[in-house]
């Protein structure tokens, strides 16, 4: 048993931290630092360097540009991202419909599709959830009807991350509507967003921000070659895609990025006639914090080594949804650290917040006190998608517990 | 031991509750009202000066109908139900308590009526939530006082034609002596404003002050006393607050009740799994404990003891805390993904609730301070 | 509004206050104070004292010693025995058998037993709780077979209170076992505790007290004029009983006492240089337990308000089930403080603890810390019984929220 | 990175489960031993010896099997899921730490052949849980140090054969500095002691010194430097400790989950109520977290650097408690009556599992003293 680093992981993590501080623009980072969005250059400018490096998609088969890296080099590589912070490769792309494509796509499709994906040339988004399935994602009504070579597709996709800046959606729509059982009958299609009767609607959330989208499909016609695999056997590439998507699904780098800086600031807040940091109250909140995170990390790498035992394409391990509970509750408390530290200031809303391209306004307060409320606010629904907290207690309580 | 609400309270109620549903019932006029400059409509106030709800809190003298914190209360948990924007608890209710019990009585009439708005402006950049902490200093040159400096976060502060400001007259930064109260003219030179929406979808400004000049006569209670006044208006505040908080619980859980009941999932309604009823059984728990604290702050607000004041009113804020920040939380969770969009309202109560939290001190801050108080709570 | 007491409220109050103080035995409150159980004797003497005065029964009719009070007075009246501490009037006795005998008794089971019910001449023990029906008391098995001018009873009961001191039983016990639903078909049955065939078995609980029992019954005779009400019905008495249970039922008194002994003593633990009670944290965990307590207080007095307005035997009130929940969670907590008070002190087990009778020997540590560990444990049972939490919320669910 | 175990350390788990299983498989068995004097059963410490866990943790040299603190870890959690009520952890693993770093090797060879018990008495009346409060004087006579005092709640004290004793020799009572440990042989004149269960069936006892001579020869470490040995020999205690709490913890709630679905009520198991599903769900994620937390403490124990190691151990202690309390509590709740009484496992599992949270400072005492060490937790 060793809890430390080998001299290899030490070497890799070292690179990463090296790559990044040489890579990373200034620009993004201390948008991430500052808690404000980043925008679509923001990610593609840097996916493209990690792509260059070999580092947008490591996870892929190897001829796809994969590296072949062991479940704590995946991890290693992602908690360096988040706690320095960069922004993560696109996960719609790299572990979402890039590795669909790879398992189960066409050699055309894998050829038209993967390197762009890959390197962010193409950025897709997720047709999954629509508004009367939430949890219950596999209700979801939108339909696709063969004509000829081509899909027709009618429906409404809801909570579509990111679709303002998508080139493609992957979907998932009901091609058998008379099948027994509502997970059959389904088909994963990529459809081209320019595609006549697609209509994007943004949904403003209420940080103020707009990253999810409503997309209208209204006679969508879309090539029948764009089907993934085989007909109707779309619920089985969605479930292995999101087996993928669990992977540093705790986001443990995020919370430790966010505890760093949240002590940073609160070494130069003032509180009556010390630094906040020298309160006994608020360093035994942080600690409190800081231990579970640890605990957390700690659990993170032991399903990783169960992981690394399994081999690469296992089933999906029902202990990732304890990583997601503990995580999305973690992250989530980091906020409302983050806004005991602004005080009165957590306040003021500052308009520019929504819009990529800042205002020249001068902040109110502190300028890192303007995003604490609207990440606050946003973080809440880290415990509700991806499979609400109570859907993962529902798969632990089955999966693990034999309920 | 009484808990009913006198005939003129319950009409008051009555009044209020009508007022506020035929302008808040349809929930897309309140952001027709966030479009307003200053972040309402003054048609609105104009309507709170008509039904008297301006006055309420003023004794007849002063051109009020001397309504106490109970009537206090009944409004702000209207306000709380509705999600009102308007600066009530800013203007009548904070600045005017600093009028009231200041003694500065002369602008109160303006209040009540609707013609001008006042606003306090006692926050400083590292004041956080001390009332003693306050810097800006008020030097004394002929017959006026001189303000330099910044106030932050003034509630109410963007639509304000004359601002309460808590200045330094003599001693040091967190003395608790030497902060005196002026009433200031908006339209002064040397006042520069920015005003600004709020998190939860009301208004605040940042209130510069460059060399301005400020008659003698404009004290507010006496020169160098000012912090038990603004103490004891911002128990009341405090007090209104938790009134307000618990309206909006109150429609929260309401809300998400309702919403359990009609959302269907797996084929069923989704409130047909315990988990989620007991979870709003914890959010009922949390309301009702909320609802007897916001009872405990309004009457204790009036008590001629200052420290059992200052406890009762701090113990229902943390109450009030706590309870405002797990209905936010679960209300928004149970939700699902409507509960963080801004078109739905749900969301808009946790806005609010949020800030509520914030405001005057959080629980933590009050935990504190009836912590280092040593009394206990009243039995 | 008002949230003071009347003058006649006060005045009551100070007249309760006043016999307590003058009337209780030091030794019975010593034992209060200082968490250890109290034993018959204790019972007994007390009661009989409120009976002389009065008092014991203030809720019964008033022909049989009731007092017309009030829900104010009778809360008042509780609160001051909870806060002295003294003992509360037998519950089996006052609040359970004696209004069932006083509302559906013959006149001469009332004759025969109500007088000697308050003054605890009878001690009563409860026989609801079987051991297959926990939760689900309907559920229950004993049965009570007709034969000539007796029931003969047969069958099991458990978590009987303090079943060892007891001279009289009053047993639910299935008399038509072909009933359509279950809470049919059960009657209301006393049963001398001498009666050949019942046999009392300790059940000794995690603190190491003997305070509850198994009762069995072996083919007990008991005279068919022991039925109260009639043949069948015994359900509803039940219900009408257990609806009487619930006044008090957060006894915040209990919790009250229980804070102020805590501040007491923890003024004089040492603590490093200073008191316990100057250490920060430790006030802010008290004040956060009086916090919540003076809320459960007041929505206390909110519900005995309302229920002053209903009328005296109105239907129970599902919001007593929040004051059974709080209530429970706040007694656990203070238990709680007083082991933090303790340190390492609370890890001694005092054998003496078990008994009525202690031993001689001298306290280990100081002599307050003995039943911290105890009182704990034992107070985990409070959300238990009478319904347990879970129970609590599910008619809170259905009564309140309409699920 | 790497969570297995050896292919040694795997037999050791094995075969300290099997020997577990054979003497409290059956649980009444664990009553028996109770009753002995000191509450143990000697033949079952005779095993122990003979399985060689008695001399486990120290060198070859001292006449052990040099296991480390995985070793320590694998016979802890096995003793936790046992509820084994011998003094394994006050004799072997905390007074044999004081032993091995005190560098006073030849009273080990006693306690691996289990021939002796040994006891750290160091807790008195005011010390709670701060290892530098120690008030008894041990002053200096001719070739003897002369013992005056009292000591609590010395773990495993009532069979003790010898005890290890805290003393102070300079300076003043929380001094860090003067602070000598001594070996002193329980039949010493002067020794009277008081053997007592705890609350969770295991046994302690009050010394009491009067008078007692004990040579310089039985110093452990230096005069006046014990603090240093203390604190380590403390941290590896409370490392076992959490491997024990996990054990516990891991068949509490195993035990029940079992329960609810076995236990019938209303015609169904209870256990298919949505609401207690997913309670034990939060008993399983605050389980996996402590036992995270338990390896942590056990691969940072051995870490040369003092500071980072007693953070990780306060970390790992505070999670423990925290988890302990959560499951134990949740545990009796959802058995109902049952887990309440004496007959049964579980309510013996909460009790030990509550004063495990007491032992070697609480979760509040580790949390204030992360807090103050001012060192983050190591990244």
């Amino acid at each position: 048993m060793d809890l430390n680093l080998s001299a290899e992981e030490l070497a890799f993590r070292d690179e990463v931290r090296a790559f990044i501080a040489a890579e990373l623009s200034p620009e993004t980072r201390e948008k991430l630092v500052l808690g404000r969005e980043i925008g679509k250059h923001d990610f593609v400018e840097w996916q493209r360097k990690l792509n260059a490096k070999g580092w947008a998609v490591p996870h892929w088969p190897v001829e796809w540009g994969g590296q072949n890296w062991g479940p704590m080099q995946e991890y290693i590589f992602l908690d360096e991202l988040q706690q320095a912070p960069a922004p993560s490769p696109l996960q719609f792309n790299c572990s979402m419909v890039g590795p669909v494509i790879a398992t189960f796509g066409s050699e055309e499709q894998k050829k038209k599709f993967l390197p762009a994906t890959a390197n962010l040339d193409i950025w897709w988004c997720q047709g999954f959830s629509e508004p009367g399935a939430g949890s219950d994602l596999a209700g979801l009504k939108t339909t696709a009807r063969r004509e000829g070579d081509f899909y027709i597709i009618n429906g409404q996709k809801t909570w579509t991350t990111l679709a303002q800046y998508a080139d493609w959606i992957f979907v998932l729509a009901r091609t058998n509507p008379q099948a027994e059982k509502k997970q059959q009958g389904i088909s994963f299609i990529l459809v081209d967003m320019k595609t006549p009767g697609v209509t994007v609607r943004p949904i403003q959330l209420i940080d103020g921000g707009r990253e999810v989208n409503e997309v209208w499909f209204d006679e969508v016609k879309v090539p029948a070659e764009n089907l993934v695999g085989q007909e109707n056997r779309g619920w089985d590439y969605a479930k292995f895609l999101l087996t993928n998507e669990r992977m540093g699904i705790a986001r443990i780098g995020v919370s430790k990025q966010r505890i760093r800086r949240i002590k940073e600031l609160a070494k130069s807040e003032r509180y009556g006639d010390t630094q906040l940091l020298d309160q006994p109250w608020f360093r035994e909140k942080l600690v409190s914090v800081e231990i579970e995170l640890k605990a957390l990390e700690i659990t993170q790498l032991r399903v990783l080594a169960e992981a690394r035992k399994r081999g690469k394409h296992g089933e999906a391990d029902p202990n990732s949804s304890i990583l997601k509970i503990k995580g999305s509750e973690l992250q989530q408390v980091t906020t409302e650290l983050m806004m005991d530290v602004m005080g009165p200031f957590v306040l003021p809303f500052a308009a520019s917040m929504d819009d990529e391209d800042r205002t020249n306004e001068p902040p109110i307060g502190p300028d890192y006190a303007a995003s604490a409320g609207p990440t606050y606010f946003n973080s809440r629904k880290i415990s509700i998608y991806g499979g609400s907290n109570e859907i993962q207690r529902n798969i632990i309580a089955k999966a693990i517990l034999g309920f | 031991m009484d808990f009913d609400f006198s005939d003129d309270q319950k009409l008051l109620k009555e009044s209020v509750g009508k007022l506020m549903a035929s302008r808040y019932g349809d929930f897309e006029k309140r952001k027709g009202y966030q479009t307003h400059t200053n972040g309402f409509d003054p048609a609105v106030w104009a309507e709170y000066a008509e039904a008297g709800i301006l006055s309420l809190p003023f004794s007849e003298e002063q051109g009020g109908f001397g309504g106490g914190p109970v009537e206090t209360m009944i409004v702000m948990e209207e306000m709380g139900t509705a999600l009102a924007v308007e600066p009530y608890l800013a203007c009548v209710v904070l600045a005017g308590a600093v009028l009231k019990y200041g003694k500065a009585d002369d602008k109160i009439p303006e209040i009540a009526t609707g013609e001008a708005i006042v606003a306090l402006a006692n926050i400083e950049r590292s004041s956080r939530y001390d009332l003693n902490d306050v810097s800006l200093p008020a030097k004394l040159d002929g017959t006026a006082y001189v303000l330099e400096g910044e106030k932050s976060v003034v509630l109410g502060g963007g639509a304000a034609d004359y601002f309460i400001v808590a200045t330094r007259t003599s001693g040091n930064r967190r003395d608790v002596d030497g902060i005196t109260l002026l009433l200031v003219d908006a339209k002064s030179p040397g006042i520069s404003r920015r005003g600004y929406p709020t998190q939860d979808g009301q208004h605040a400004a940042e209130v510069s002050f460059g060399s301005v000049r400020v008659p003698v006569a404009n004290v507010i209670g006496e020169v160098g006393k000012g912090l038990p006044i603004l103490a004891r208006a911002v128990d009341e505040a405090i007090a209104g607050l938790c009134a307000e908080a618990v309206g909006a619980m109150d429609a929260l859980v309401k809300m998400t009740v309702e919403y359990l009941k009609t959302r269907k999932q797996f084929g069923v309604a989704i409130g047909s799994f315990q988990a989620l009823q007991h979870r709003s059984v914890d959010m009922l728990v949390m309301l009702e404990q909320a609802r007897s604290m916001a009872i405990y702050a309004a009457l204790s607000v009036d008590d001629a003891d200052e420290v059992a004041r200052g406890n009762a009113i701090s113990a229902a804020k943390v109450q009030i805390g706590r309870s405002a920040k797990f209905i936010g939380q679960q209300s928004v969770q149970l939700h699902g993904g409507i509960g963080v969009t801004m078109e739905y309202k749900a969301g808009h109560y946790f806005k609010r609730l949020t800030m509520i939290e914030q405001m005057f001190g959080d629980s933590d801050y009050h935990m504190r301070k009836l912590a280092a108080s040593g009394a206990a709570i009243a039995a």
